[in-house]
């Protein structure tokens, strides 16, 4: 399904079209990442993906012209990197370990400590909380400033043309 | 190792390959951020489809559960999902700017009216 | 407590600390002071770490007191100090330069906002350098570049929001690229700390997800680095950056970008796979070969001068790749001297050609007609420094094209030892493009005679270009350090 | 939408309840999923709700820009400097075991801040991004 969606959000040249088609395939993630256990990323994903992309999508269209001109070039040069780039993924992922696969890496090394010692040394139930903010906190600090950077560079970027037309306020 | 194992990966690549496509072969500003917003998004299900075990549970412990997915995933893709917001409103900020100075968000028009500046 | 055992980390929280007090101290001089005094404190910390990791000393740190490969592991050995003393040297010097420099370029209510974001740059690139955590580096790859993007953005053509917005799309691509190699790595190995990683990574090398890993971080970083042909973004990018922007960048982002592919390789990869299981060496020496002749010649042909350097840049990046490709510890030792030692005269001619954009209105060849007469010191200073970018002994150019053809040599390759000096012979036409303009050309009329450019652009400019001259001769602080480097990287493995 | 009466009541009746739903997820995230950054976001939505609503003008007043650009900033303080409290302590950076009288203690107040940190920063550059775009739409 959510194939089908990407499928006709690339045909679609409604720019308002590709926006809700766009907020639907995050609903559709949201909705496999909670199949996949992945509870706190689902409900991220359907707060960003779906809400606040959303809404600075729209905002942005609401700035600038909602039909996509029509792209005269043939494609098959961006065609074929893409499926390129597929093909080497597909190659890689022919030696990964099966699909819960409990004897997988990813679940022998180190996640298996924080699920195993992680209530007891953070004192925390929820191990996506724990290791989000305690053993990988520094990631989480990384996090922020890259919002934080993103803020500022909004302001920094639209900032200009408010001040002359209104005064500073 | 058959096709279900698989299936995952495949479904993942197939988005990235369409993601990548629309970056690359449109031209409009805000599509090729939309199918950029779609190649990161797939990355996702790379990191999360692997670490679920069939029969565990969220990693919230608790009692009566002995087996959980892996947490390190949903952390990394938690990160993740940030920088793509903020990597999008970014970019959307500059498309408002360069509508503003070329009023136009088409890659071609924008490059035609580049190669007349002298 | 003591400050020194928490250097590794405070290089990285001290230009951070900066950023949001900028935010918060908005107007007057304070946010400049705050960047200024953070890229300082972190320059010295550099040089405390460098000092330190001399004879070979790993210094490593857990954040968070959490054990390595569960926590976050800072770790500074001899190559990565010698980046982060490239990166904070860079920032101390642009900072005081830009004070002066964007007064003329960025209005008035946007400098806090510059200097945060310049804070925020230097602290992503930082970051990437000490890390010894895969994520980790992402996360701060992305800090870095959002800034990066931002800042190019300030300038003041309409043009610098195209480049900016064409380096977005680019640099995301590359940094996602960069996570699904990380990711397939992931899977493999099941840690993200890049020792353990390697350590895993032993029994399964030959594998095709690590394969497929190796190709999608060395395209992902590639993009990044400008390696032709992923130099796209680039040239727009470095001509319509605000010039203090340009000089810092094309100081720093490309390189660090080479740092993490250089770490990747040696120290995670391992030399083995790259350089014998698979055609790298080949495929690398035949893209940098292409960069030093097809970037160079391109650049003789522009009509503006930051543009021509910014392809002389891409050329540049060829020498320094070409060096890795020879993978000997001769080869690598002259990537990581040219690498430092054109960020230097890069820097330095950028710096310049800020003061003389600001004084003669513009960087097209034609305006800077007649330079050497109505601003004798800076086109001084440019024929100083595009004698480094052509390599003439006595510049530091030429230490890092001798060890190439050293390198070049101890495999008995003679042609190479050709190309070498037949790309360096392009690098005096576009250089000799400028010195025309500059001494042989009238001035447009009209000018007045003698207008240098302010003493606040000067000073650190000529910092620069004094640097990369003395590099040139005293040769024991870069060819010392990366020798050190080259040999921990492929010393240990062999 | 100003003028529509049902619309104000219901906005003026939900915006606390989302708050306290924001509050809620910014505190439960201990024990189910949910944490500072979606508080954040949710906070945010509750104001930008506000501002459709009731006007860009009206939602300014009662968040003005210089708050939000203050909070932009106090996150990240917020959470560089529960990192620093662990060196002045005596632990690593962003240690937590010092923080509190046992290292568990420690890590709950360490965590608790960091999250807290996060939501403030979120919400702030959230809302100053609604700001930015809304702000442009109007002058145009």
């Amino acid at each position: 399904m959510m194939l089908v969606t990407v499928a006709v959000l690339t045909r679609s040249r409604n720019l308002f079209a590709v926006v809700v088609l766009s907020s639907v395939y995050s609903f559709l993630m949201a909705t496999v990442l909670v199949a996949l256990d992945a509870v706190d990323v689902a409900m991220t994903e359907a707060a960003v993906g779906a809400g606040v992309s959303t809404v600075l999508l729209l905002g942005a269209l609401h700035l600038c012209r909602t039909e996509e001109a029509k792209h005269a070039q043939a494609p098959w040069l961006p065609l074929a990197m893409a499926v390129v780039t597929g093909g080497v993924l597909v190659y890689g992922t022919y030696g990964l370990p099966a699909f819960s696969d409990p004897q997988a890496p990813i679940h022998q090394h180190v996640a298996a400590r924080y699920l195993k010692d992680g209530p007891r040394e953070t004192g925390v139930p929820n191990i996506v909380t724990a290791v989000l903010a305690s053993y990988r906190g520094y990631d989480t600090l990384g996090e922020t400033i890259v919002v934080f950077t993103a803020g500022i560079g909004v302001v920094a970027l639209l900032r200009r043309r408010r001040q002359r037309s209104e005064g500073d306020r | 190792m058959n096709a279900a194992s698989h299936f995952s990966y495949w479904a993942t690549i197939c988005l990235m390959v369409m993601g990548l496509f629309i970056v690359m072969a449109r031209a409009n500003l805000i599509k090729k951020l939309v199918g950029l917003a779609i190649f990161q998004t797939s990355i996702y299900l790379l990191y999360i489809a692997p670490g679920k075990l069939i029969g565990g549970t969220a990693p919230i412990i608790a009692d009566g559960f002995s087996v959980y997915s892996n947490p390190l995933p949903h952390v990394l893709i938690l990160t993740a999902i940030v920088v793509g917001i903020a990597v999008l409103a970014l970019g959307l900020a500059l498309v408002v700017r360069i509508r503003e100075a070329y009023d136009s968000i088409e890659e071609d028009e924008i490059l035609a009216a580049e190669e007349r500046q002298p | 407590m003591s400050v020194a055992l928490h250097m590794p980390v405070l290089q990285v929280v001290v230009p951070l600390l900066s950023a949001p007090l900028a935010i918060l101290a908005r107007r007057g001089s304070l946010p400049f002071m705050f960047a200024t005094a953070a890229a300082w404190c972190a320059f010295a910390m550099s040089i405390a770490l460098w000092l330190e990791v001399q004879h070979g000393a790993v210094l490593s740190y857990f954040i968070g007191s959490w054990p390595a490969p569960w926590g976050i592991e800072y770790r500074v050995d001899r190559l990565s100090a010698f980046f982060l003393l490239l990166v904070s040297g860079m920032a101390a010097v642009v900072l005081p330069y830009s004070r002066r420099s964007i007064e003329a370029e960025i209005p008035r209510e946007q400098h806090y906002l510059f200097y945060a974001l310049f804070s925020l740059c230097l602290a992503g690139l930082l970051g990437i350098t000490v890390t010894a955590d895969a994520f980790n580096i992402f996360v701060f790859l992305e800090i870095a570049s959002l800034a990066t993007y931002v800042l190019i953005a300030l300038g003041r053509d309409r043009r610098a929001l195209v480049a900016s917005y064409q380096y977005l799309v680019m640099g995301t691509i590359g940094a996602t690229f960069f996570v699904i190699g990380v990711g397939l790595l992931y899977l493999m190995t099941g840690t993200l700390n890049l020792p353990d990683m390697a350590e895993r990574l032993a029994a399964e090398r030959h594998t095709r997800p690590v394969l497929a890993a190796l190709a999608f971080i060395t395209v992902g970083l590639s993009l990044k680095l400008a390696l032709f042909p992923l130099h796209q973004w680039l040239p727009n990018a470095y001509t319509y950056a605000p010039s203090a922007v340009t000089a810092f960048l094309a100081g720093t982002a490309t390189k660090v970008s080479l740092y993490v592919l250089v770490r990747f390789y040696y120290s995670v990869f391992g030399e083995s796979l790259v350089f014998r299981y698979l055609p790298f060496p080949e495929i690398l020496l035949l893209l940098s070969l292409a960069a030093m002749f097809v970037a160079s010649g391109i650049a003789i042909f522009q009509r503006d001068f930051k543009k021509l350097l910014a392809w002389s840049s891409i050329g540049q990046i060829g020498y320094i790749t070409l060096g890795l490709s020879f993978d000997t510890i001769t080869g690598l030792t002259a990537s990581l001297v040219h690498l430092f030692n054109h960020a230097v005269t890069k820097c330095g001619l950028f710096l310049l050609l800020g003061g003389a954009v600001i004084v003669a209105g513009g960087s097209t060849l034609e305006r800077l007609a007649g330079l050497g007469r109505t601003m004798p010191l800076t086109s001084f200073g440019i024929v100083v420094g595009g004698l480094g970018l052509i390599g003439v002994p006595g510049t530091a150019g030429f230490i890092s094209k001798w060890y190439l053809v050293l390198a070049a040599l101890e495999r008995g390759e003679w042609w190479l030892v050709f190309a070498v000096l037949l790309s360096s012979l392009l690098a005096v036409a576009y250089v000799w493009r400028f010195v025309e303009m500059a001494y042989f050309r009238a001035p447009p009329p009209g000018t007045p005679l003698r207008r240098e450019a302010p003493a606040a652009l000067l000073i650190p400019a000529w910092l620069m270009i004094a640097a990369s001259v003395y590099l040139g001769l005293d040769t024991s602080i870069t060819v010392g350090s990366a020798s050190g480097a080259a040999e921990m990287l492929i010393g240990v493995k062999k | 939408m100003k003028d529509d009466v049902v619309l104000r009541v219901v906005a003026k009746l939900l915006v606390p309840f989302i708050l306290l739903f924001a509050l809620y997820v910014q505190f439960h995230g201990d024990f189910g999923p949910g944490g500072g950054f979606q508080a954040g976001v949710i906070i945010a939505a509750a104001v930008i709700f506000y501002a459709i609503i009731f006007g860009l003008p009206t939602a300014r007043s009662v968040v003005p820009d210089w708050l939000v650009e203050a909070m932009v900033a106090a996150g990240v303080l917020l959470y560089l400097g529960v990192g620093l409290a662990g060196i002045l302590l005596g632990g690593n950076y962003l240690d937590y075991f010092v923080l509190g009288a046992t290292p568990v203690a420690g890590q709950h107040r360490g965590i608790f801040w960091v999250e807290a940190g996060v939501a403030v920063t979120v919400s702030g550059v959230m809302l100053k991004t609604f700001y930015m775009f809304a702000a442009r739409a109007r002058d145009k």
